[in-house]
């Protein structure tokens, strides 16, 4: 089973990734318009560089957060009934599935967050003081917006948990990934503990992952 | 592989045991009293007018809808217990709407339920070429026409040996060479010891490779 | 057929021709009071930039009269200015960041007609994506049109951002020579003179563009006689007994 | 209502005229040098295998794909210019998947339907009731079985007069009593001076029915 | 054929309508996101109440921009092609079809924008003078945002690489929507004249409106 269990993952990341490469919309539309979001900002609020550098990174967070949870959800819920009928029958465990679909959102999340991530370093000359803390940061926000997502779209499709679920759900979950992210910036440019937030990061990875895990067979009851 | 071979515990066993079985969706009833018994080796012929609910039929056998009153077993596995999800492997279906995706060619499609199935994908290339669509296994699905994309399915069904095969009018959209696939791999899965269900308007057709038919008749089987 | 095609070799003369003309004029004309010989990229980066609105109005004006008369031949005027525009465009945005960094300490800021022109950069460079999408002389001529027509918006926007700006925030930077600078007749000719030599420039690349459209029509009208078997054939009938 | 009569300028003219027409999509040649003509009253029936461009054909007559090659006009319009757009309110298609809406009940569909083509909107109800749907009326669309949703489209057809019929496999997924709508319906659009062009895999059924049959074989009609 | 035009456009809107209230997603995924993106901004780069008060404005109008976009655009590009496919049938007028569709989109932004709009004066201490152009401002950037993606969307139909474009489109045109919207409100708390802005945002949505309706048969082209 265990063996069984990676390798229908594998074939999930490796499907998704398939078929976002062929269709391309998350590519092509979700990354440009992250970029331009940032570019926005300062014609909308003003062009004052000081501000602009204050605000910076808080921004970049919040449009990783925004964009991040919707293209998860798009993503996931990207199959029809046919669809996920003939997965079931091929035998795919649902928190394989699960697991697949998570893992194949944090990757283009990842690569989100990088070209989005190089426009707000360009833009706002953002430092990048504790790089390595940053990337571990990148990637637990990536998995977390990823699991948070999968788990909406799961949600929204199942007929046993009502849509009116999801706000609920993603506004306490994604609140503690923002401000980990945004307070482990801060604390390495004030020189000050991560820690605590790093773990607070990693709690919610954790929990969701096992909501997740734990929820798929149930959400998939119809 | 891993999977336990097709038709080992299935002897003397009747595949399919359905006792008094309801279905509802949301508040609709749709099924009602349903009492059918599928022994190993036997092809069923199920009729019934349109609407009258074949297809949840089916979807109750695939385990892919859980009875809200009344007992089954499929393969062994109780409907309404969890079990069903490990026998779901064994369960072949072929639905009104091709349950592949369009974004990926018919060789993608098949190898990525072969990777979940855990069936060697080098099985790929011979069965699209059993269905004749050797020369087009680099297209696209969604390019695919309707009938080649019935195809790539019983291609699916080919390379997996399933013990339990569920066919919803699995005539219509194939062309006259093919339509004997579908009568070759009924005749072939009853020889083995499997068994197949097929739905079909077409009553002379399926009368003449059935063992036996039913009619669905307000919601019940007669 | 190919004979059709009239190859052209005048273009590429007149291009040197007014291109040294051009140079040599900017050289000798006088280094400016504030700025000493930068000023000298004006005479590329600002004929570079007018010749770019030219071009996108072309294009403008070739997709409203593709949409018109559902002639072809409008089609391949706008495309090959929307390119030769981008080219133009690239120019004077490349030109204006190697002069932002001497006189203005960085070599890009968030001032509206910047951030327009870029804009403007892309939103071409997207059009010409636009026509790579489909192959179909039909459906890539009047998608393309359309946005051959947006994208003229731009135009004005770059041209008037200068002065909402102003009206809005504090003005971009306290050099900008426009004024009084061109009050030097040589200063003004050279102008002018670059001016007409881009114009000239244009018109060559065009015919040459044009003419490179008509060869690639003429390699795919071959390419798509070539008798080739239809997409039903590579289906056959089932082999049972395989696999 | 504003609409011109359905079959006031075509007696005399062929219907549909296409002369050495292709169709590509992309740089893939589909249909080449295909030559056709039906007139008024005609029933043509429409054969080949898998993949063979059979719908394409529909979909060309359709005035939805435009010719690459070659000339063509339907109900006296030139395929290639923009006339086409005139005369699709005439042209009723009933392709492999239906064109409905699934969050839409079937009488909305039709209702949406009805005002779009210029229909009065009491016909709705007659329609459903003519296909045997009065009492489904209420049912989501997305709900309704798949020779529901297939009978919905014959209703949309009853009520909207049409010139020019095309059905790709219209006997698939309709029950017996549902099957003899279809041939009445076919039947009747020939006696009023309209053409139906009917795809099948079925040949003696439409031969049974269609006044010639035509052939598609590598890309043209034989 | 000016009757049956709105006639039409009508029938678009209620269709519109209808589906997203059955399917929802608008109301529990977006309208809860863009008030949590309002929520974490000031999480995200802390909690200076003058600091939110300056952006606060901007930060509203570039979230409105960014989910208006997206929505519209997704909303707009969610059609099969066999639901294209009938509705064009049913001659429906492409300009019609624009029209209708960019005017449901209008009225999902609205309420998006009024929802959001309560979520930024709360958070912010937003204030609301002039609150009859604001309001203007709200239905101009609604429209000019509708129409943005519809065009947007009936440009890159079908071509999935045309998706990389959608941004490209968008952003360009939304820019002076943006700024319009942004400056009207610093105009009216500075108290000088709005009035050029106003015109510019009006210029915007009649240019795009003229350009969408003009064009919408040749962007059927496929
Ligand atoms: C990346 C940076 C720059 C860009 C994208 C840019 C873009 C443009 C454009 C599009 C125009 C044509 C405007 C029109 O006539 O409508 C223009 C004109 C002009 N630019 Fe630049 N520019 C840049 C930097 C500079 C710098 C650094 C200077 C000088 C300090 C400069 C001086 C001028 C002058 C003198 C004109 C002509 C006068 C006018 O029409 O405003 N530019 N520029
Ligand atoms: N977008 C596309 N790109 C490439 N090939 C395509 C595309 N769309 C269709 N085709 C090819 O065109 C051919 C004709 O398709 P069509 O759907 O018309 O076949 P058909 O005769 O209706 O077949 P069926 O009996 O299976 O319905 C098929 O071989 C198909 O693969
Ligand atoms: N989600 C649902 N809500 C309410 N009713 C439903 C739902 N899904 C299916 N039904 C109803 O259940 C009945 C059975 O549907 P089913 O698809 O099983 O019919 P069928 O016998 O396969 O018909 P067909 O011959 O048309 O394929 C139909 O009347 C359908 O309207
Ligand atoms: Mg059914
Ligand atoms: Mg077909």
């Amino acid at each position: 089973m265990t063996t069984g269990f990676w390798h229908q993952v594998r074939a999930v990341i490796d499907r998704d990734l398939l078929r976002e490469r062929r269709q391309g919309d998350m590519l092509w539309i979700t990354i440009p318009f992250g970029a331009i979001a940032l570019l926005l900002i300062p014609l909308a609020i003003g062009t004052d560089a000081v501000l602009l550098r204050e605000i910076g990174p808080g921004m970049y967070w919040v449009i990783v957060m925004l964009f991040g949870v919707l293209v998860a959800v798009s993503r996931a819920s990207r199959e029809t009934l046919p669809q996920q009928d003939a997965s079931a029958l091929l035998g795919l465990d649902p928190a394989a599935g699960f697991v697949g679909r998570t893992a194949s959102s944090a990757v283009f999340l990842l690569i989100f967050e990088v070209v989005v991530g190089v426009v707000a370093v360009g833009l706002y000359d953002i430092s990048l003081i504790g790089i390595g803390w940053l990337v571990t940061t990148m990637l637990l926000v990536a998995i977390g917006l990823a699991l948070l997502g999968t788990l909406t779209a799961a949600i929204v499709n199942s007929s046993t948990a009502g849509a009116a679920l999801v706000p609920l759900l993603v506004a306490p979950l994604s609140v503690p990934l923002l401000l980990g992210a945004t307070q482990t910036y801060d604390g390495l440019q004030g020189g000050y503990s991560i820690l605590s937030w790093v773990l607070l990061m990693v709690a919610v990875v954790l929990v969701v992952s096992i909501i997740g895990v734990l929820t798929a067979r149930p959400l998939q009851e119809t | 592989m891993t999977q336990p071979d097709a038709t080992e515990d299935t002897t003397g066993v009747p595949l399919v045991v359905l006792e008094g079985v309801g279905v509802r969706i949301g508040s609709t009833q749709i099924l009602r009293d349903v009492t059918l018994e599928i022994d190993a080796g036997e092809v069923v012929g199920l009729f019934g007018a349109n609407g009258a609910g074949k297809t949840t039929v089916l979807r109750l056998i695939a385990t892919l809808i859980r009875p809200a009153q009344g007992f089954g077993t499929v393969l062994g596995a109780d409907l309404s217990s969890s079990e069903r999800y490990d026998v779901r492997r064994r369960i072949g279906m072929i639905g009104h709407v091709p349950g592949i995706f369009p974004e990926l060619t018919l060789a993608e499609n098949l190898r990525y339920a072969a990777r979940v199935a855990g069936v060697p994908t080098d099985r790929v290339g011979g069965a699209l070429a059993a269905v004749g669509l050797g020369g087009a296994a680099d297209r696209t699905a969604g390019a695919a026409s309707h009938g080649m994309q019935r195809r790539t399915e019983f291609a699916r069904e080919l390379m997996i040996d399933r013990s339990l095969l569920l066919l919803d009018e699995p005539h219509s959209a194939l062309d006259r060479d093919a339509v004997d696939l579908v009568e070759g791999l009924i005749e072939r899965k009853a020889a083995e010891g499997g068994a197949v269900v097929v739905v079909s308007h077409d009553r002379d057709r399926v009368r003449a490779i059935a063992h036996r038919t039913v009619d669905l008749i307000g919601g019940t089987l007669v | 057929m190919q004979s059709q095609v009239r190859i052209r070799r005048w273009p590429w003369v007149a291009i040197a021709l007014s291109l040294a003309v051009a140079f040599t004029l900017s050289m000798i004309s006088p280094a400016d009071s504030v700025q000493g010989d930068l000023v000298r990229i004006m005479y590329v980066h600002v004929p570079a930039a007018w010749l770019a609105y030219t071009a996108f109005f072309v294009t403008f004006v070739g997709s409203v009269a593709y949409l018109v008369t559902k002639n072809l031949r409008w089609d391949r005027i706008a495309a090959a200015s929307a390119e030769i525009g981008v080219y133009f465009t690239g120019l004077a945005l490349s030109l204006g960041m190697i002069w932002a960094k001497p006189t203005w300490g960085v070599w890009w800021t968030w001032d509206a007609r910047l951030t327009f022109t870029f804009i403007m950069f892309f939103v071409y460079l997207g059009y010409l994506a636009l026509r790579r999408t489909t192959d179909d002389p039909i459906a890539r001529a009047s998608r393309s049109s359309v946005l051959g027509i947006l994208g003229a918006i731009q135009i004005p926007l770059v041209h008037f951002s200068v002065l909402w700006w102003r009206t809005l925030h504090q003005p971009p930077s306290l050099i900008r020579p426009d004024g009084p600078a061109i009050q030097d007749s040589l200063m003004l000719a050279a102008l002018i003179v670059g001016v007409l030599a881009f114009t000239i420039v244009y018109v060559a690349l065009m015919v040459k563009r044009i003419e490179l459209i008509h060869l690639e029509e003429k390699r795919l009208a071959v390419e798509q006689s070539i008798r080739r078997p239809v997409a039903g054939e590579a289906v056959t009938a089932p082999e049972l007994g395989a696999s």
